[in-house]
């Protein structure tokens, strides 16, 4: 099989879909004719022209919305934010349109639709081009929120978002778009939305991350000697999956929960208060979570202080490992 | 080439039947069979008693809240007699008229301000879109449909319409440009009722027209009296001829005004003068419309007297079932937010069927 | 002392803060000349003319935006979203400028300004007029969220916030606005911004709630027999008052928290996640949280099912107190 | 008068000096004092030569990333040359040269491209808004700005800038009606460079001019050749005028061109032709200046090479002295989120400083 990166997985995803499926339209700012600031689109306006894959003012609400149009007129459009802090002057439209479109009209309408938007830190970038949202977009009913770690998983995410009945928020890890190659099938397959992907098996303490960090969670258990992690790439933020994460933590009792996104009231809260209500008494340790200062992500020259590294992740596993009730 | 005639830089505002229904502009009259005018006519009654009717339920607690359009009939229902039934009409929230004109049902449209989301879901063949309550954002979809129309080489076109009030949001400019960049088939029609609840149309922005925020978007703009059901009738038809050659979206200014209060919770005494209520009540869309009915000899008083007589029947039948519809069930407020029901949505479910079985209380 | 309800005690917070600082402005849509749909600024523009208390174009974005330069040269705004549901428009000037412009600046600039914006259901109304946002404003680095429960806190949290050098979020818990009446002083007076308030103590349980279910926690309170319960009224969301919250659990080892807003990655969350990295030893029943279900408000027809009252309330007391680990 | 004689409806563009340098509207040449000629000029070269510097420095990895100016100098150094000191600016992002002129200094400027917030804290006296990278968002600061001025009857007036792909965002909209609903002191300022990244102009609206876009906000707006600094100059003096006089905003679209890169990690090959880039580059803003003032003997090549000479010293200490900042520190990135630390925040820095000193790595 040959080897992707991650962004020729979503490019080929996207490819592969709109071949196949003459309603898929692709568009954003820059995503035609040039292909996109990061080149995911790469190709595609060429391939099937101007009226499938263009380029839009910018205008968010405009693109976000024109979507929940489209989408309700037969199409199914795959936008693009450019990052996902320019996702923000959509959210109107997202929160209050694409979450409740099918809601509202009592099953009359529904929206398949895919919200694309490259997230989270480590590129040495401006302002509002680091951040990682996921809470805003996990908190609102009628929405979905993949972001995949692997290339394998990129394509397979993006090819089940588009076949989505219901609309999906698919953030790309941008800092690893193409930090490597994996194995990726030429073929068209799902990799289905709301189910975890085991990393690696284990006794000890349940590591969870998603995106960028799934590595450096994979990195820090080479670290830390004697401790036999179970890590979990979550893959779907919502709707998450209970079960991968309940019977992982039944079975290790301690947890830990990375992530970029700054922490309080951050997607780590939920999977531990799941946790406290679906596993409480098998808890052997206070669940923790390593995340984002509680502040702006800093431009580059402050930025390393915020960036979670695998040697991070090793003190706290150990710290939890040393717990004792 | 009717856009090109109407400036409104220059202040000119179409019109073509006048306050006292007498033909003003008679090369411009619109050659509407007959059965369309009744339709027309039928439904602008329909609107004026239903509203009526409405604020009556409220007042005695058995509507929850209601947005009237009296006195904005004809700006509603002259633009959807010049559509097609495959058009899609994208909806604010006052355009009751339009909705019925468009295949909504009365009971739907009353469900839905009697609370009840059903009544955001009409028959399957009916392109309309749901009311939208955040101001302007309805724009964009509007532009979403056309683009869609558009690729798929459907002939249809999308109309939309948008308040006074509603053109200051960022939506509008962002859903009428994207329209005119791409010469989608919209066409958009303010109606500007002077007022954005207690805000008066003077308020909320300097420019003398709001027709001409066309000019921003390279597209034509034009002023229509909003009261004038043929008037209306006309530049819709012109937009429409437009938008399905390809031409791109036309924005249509509907000079109106608002006689009811905002909605049921609004008290405009508060804000406006009881004389300038009767000052537009003398240029009524029903009146003057009847009577260029009644000239024509395809209508009489007596005829009118009965129809009121029946749409008051009918809307006090049709709410006596919206009445009857009762609350919505706990699985129906679970079952539409995905195609299916999470588990997590399952055990939410699950878990307050159990409160309310040992005797919990809603 | 005369007696206020909550609409009133904020209507004399914003009176009086006009009278006291010149720089005090007052905007929004329909706050001037109408005083607002709900009538909180009733009043104020006859005062203080029509250069402080103004009405507005609908247009969130530059209401918020133009508040931001405002507060940059030399006023205090205190401007009206005028349902919370519509703050989305202005969510983007929200997270990508109010919050940060004093960090962006380093400090060269900050934003003394106030946000406010009636929240929560149950008053029968259209969608989008019974949202509870708070995790869209309490994830924010930057900002403080606030909401009262009472007409004297009403009252002191708004003069805190008009005061506060930093942007404050204040939601107005409108089902409440006019429900009852308490004393009030004429007087000016702070309540401190960040400091729950504790309603009642107790020994047994924890109970954690804000805005109108403050209410509703106490009539449960008096269904239930024989709990003798700790009742905290947050008051502030963010910064979050953790030394109030672990004092007590550390005391009662049991805790409930309740709001409206949807469960998943909601404030709850956040509460329980703090309550394990800081008492979890002391915990003695996995906290619980009673919640908005996953799903948009319902319309007024269906509302009822998502309406948390005292009984349901006191059904989650009675569940928590038979848990044994 | 002036934008009553210039209007974009029209086609027309007000020009003063042309592409050679010659002054073609004599009627209009401003009556600018020789300092502030001199003072114009050598702000533009040095904008000039640090773009330049800048994009070496980031091709060699120093310089984090980059937007040029190069083209658009007279855009810029116009206005900011017809303001008073006690004006405000609002940045968009691309507008080096007039933060320049306005005091902003060369280290603090490319400490910022440099990743440093502290190169968004300019000097106390300095009325500088930070870059602003979400588009369109900054228009609303400046008329919140522009509020506060009018409201406290201060005598100052915000001028903020924008981009062509700016125009299209709703916060642009909201903004400029926002402003000349209440009148206030503002310039809104549109470099219209030709393109949004790889976006072309016309791509982005089919308004023909962007300057018409003030008509829907019932303001004058004026195409002005951006290339030429009188011209720029004289457009915002009247406008400034204006604002001063309580006459509201005014909207001016500087026809320019991005000669460089939309930043550094662009390639413009991508999406448009060198020749088109050549075109342009004919009617360099620099070389047109320069010529007017060696025409009016107040310069001389010789001079010239000399202050590009100075400029270029001046460049490349002073991004020394930004080198040798280094990181930012720890306590840095966490002081300025609130004026006082919370308790949370205090934690979390404490906590990261003791896994630092249990030897974690950054
Ligand atoms: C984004 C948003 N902001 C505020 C509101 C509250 N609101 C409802 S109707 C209305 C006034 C609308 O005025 P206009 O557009 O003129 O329409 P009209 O009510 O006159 O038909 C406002 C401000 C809203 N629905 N959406
Ligand atoms: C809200 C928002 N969306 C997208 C971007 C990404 N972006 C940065 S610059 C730019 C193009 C801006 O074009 P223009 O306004 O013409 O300014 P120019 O770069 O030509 O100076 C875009 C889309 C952004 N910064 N903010
Ligand atoms: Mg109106
Ligand atoms: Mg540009």
């Amino acid at each position: 099989m040959p080897n992707k990166t991650i962004l020729q997985g979503i490019n080929e995803a996207l490819d592969q879909s709109m071949e196949k499926d003459k309603t898929v339209v692709v568009y954003g700012e820059d995503v035609g004719y040039e292909g996109g600031v990061f080149r995911t689109t790469a190709g595609l306006q060429k391939k099937y022209g101007e009226e499938r894959v263009f380029d839009t003012p910018i205008a968010e609400a405009a693109i976000v919305g024109s979507a929940v149009g489209m989408a309700i007129n037969g199409l199914k459009p795959v936008v693009e934010m450019q990052f996902s802090g320019f996702s923000l002057p959509a959210y109107n439209q997202i929160v209050t349109h694409v979450a409740r479109f099918r809601n509202r009209s009592r099953g009359k309408y529904h929206l398949p639709m895919v919200i694309r938007m490259p997230y989270g830190g480590g590129v040495k970038a401006l302002e509002h081009h680091s951040e990682s949202l996921e809470t805003l977009y996990a908190h609102i009913p009628g929405l979905k929120l993949v972001i995949p770690s692997t290339p394998y998983d990129a394509k397979g995410l993006m090819i089940a978002a588009i076949n989505d009945p219901d609309p999906v928020i698919f953030m790309e890890p941008k800092r690893i778009y193409r930090a490597f190659k994996q194995e990726v099938p030429d073929e068209m397959y799902e990799v289905p939305i709301g189910k975890a992907r085991m990393v690696k098996k284990g006794n000890d303490i349940t590591i969870i991350a998603w995106g960028a960090l799934v590595r450096e969670v994979e990195k820090a258990m080479d670290l830390v000697r004697n401790v036999d992690a179970e890590i979990i790439d979550l893959r779907t933020i919502s709707p998450i999956d209970q079960e991968t994460i309940i019977n992982s933590v039944k079975k290790t009792g301690r947890v830990l929960i990375v992530h970029e996104a700054v922490k309080s009231f951050g997607p780590a809260a939920e999977i531990i208060s799941l946790i406290n209500e679906k596993a409480f008494v098998y808890l052997e340790a206070a669940p923790r979570r390593l995340t984002g200062f509680d502040i702006t992500v800093p431009l580059p020259k402050g930025e390393p202080h915020f960036i979670i590294d695998p040697e991070q992740i090793a003190y706290e596993v150990k710290n939890i490992m040393a717990f004792e009730a | 080439m009717l856009f090109e005639n109407y400036d409104p830089l220059k202040g000119e505002m179409l019109q073509i039947l006048d306050h006292e229904g007498k033909i003003v502009n008679d090369k411009l009259e619109p050659k509407i069979n007959k059965d369309t005018l009744i339709k027309m006519y039928r439904t602008m009654v329909l609107g004026r008693v239903a509203d009526e009717k409405a604020l009556q339920f409220q007042r005695q607690g058995r509507m929850l809240t209601y947005a009237p359009n009296i006195g904005q009939e004809a700006a509603q229902v002259g633009p959807m007699a010049a559509l097609k039934d495959n058009d899609w009409l994208v909806l604010a929230f006052r355009e009751f008229n339009a909705m019925l004109y468009k295949g909504v049902t009365l009971e739907q449209a009353f469900l839905y301000w009697y609370g009840n989301e059903r009544g955001s879901r009409y028959d399957d063949e009916v392109r309309v879109l749901p009311i939208n309550v955040p101001i302007g954002s309805q724009i964009n979809h509007a532009a979403g449909v056309a683009y869609a129309s558009k690729l798929q080489k459907k002939d249809e076109v999308a109309i939309v319409f948008i308040g006074d009030g509603g053109t200051s949001h960022g939506e509008f400019h962002e859903g009428m440009n994207f329209a005119a960049t791409f010469d989608l088939p919209m066409i958009t029609v303010i109606q500007n009722n002077q007022y954005a609840i207690s805000t008066p149309r003077h308020k909320a922005t300097k420019a003398k027209t709001l027709a001409q925020k066309a000019i921003a978007y390279g597209i034509p703009g034009i002023q229509v009296d909003g009261n004038d059901p043929l008037a209306m009738y006309v530049a819709v038809e012109a937009a429409r001829e437009r938008a399905i050659k390809g031409e791109g979206p036309t924005l249509i200014e509907a000079v109106t005004y608002r006689i009811g209060p905002h909605t049921t919770s609004d008290n405009p005494k508060l804000y406006r003068e009881d004389e300038e209520v009767e000052r537009w009540m003398k240029k009524d869309p029903i009146q003057r419309f009847k009577k260029y009915l009644i000239d024509k000899k395809l209508w009489s008083e007596k005829k009118d007297e009965a129809l009121h007589e029946e749409h008051k029947q009918n809307v006090l039948e049709t709410f006596k079932h919206v009445e009857e519809t009762g609350d919505v069930s706990l699985e129906e407020i679970f079952e539409y937010t995905y195609e299916n029901m999470t588990p997590n949505l399952v055990e939410q479910m699950e878990y307050y069927k159990e409160y309310l079985k040992q005797g919990g209380n809603e």
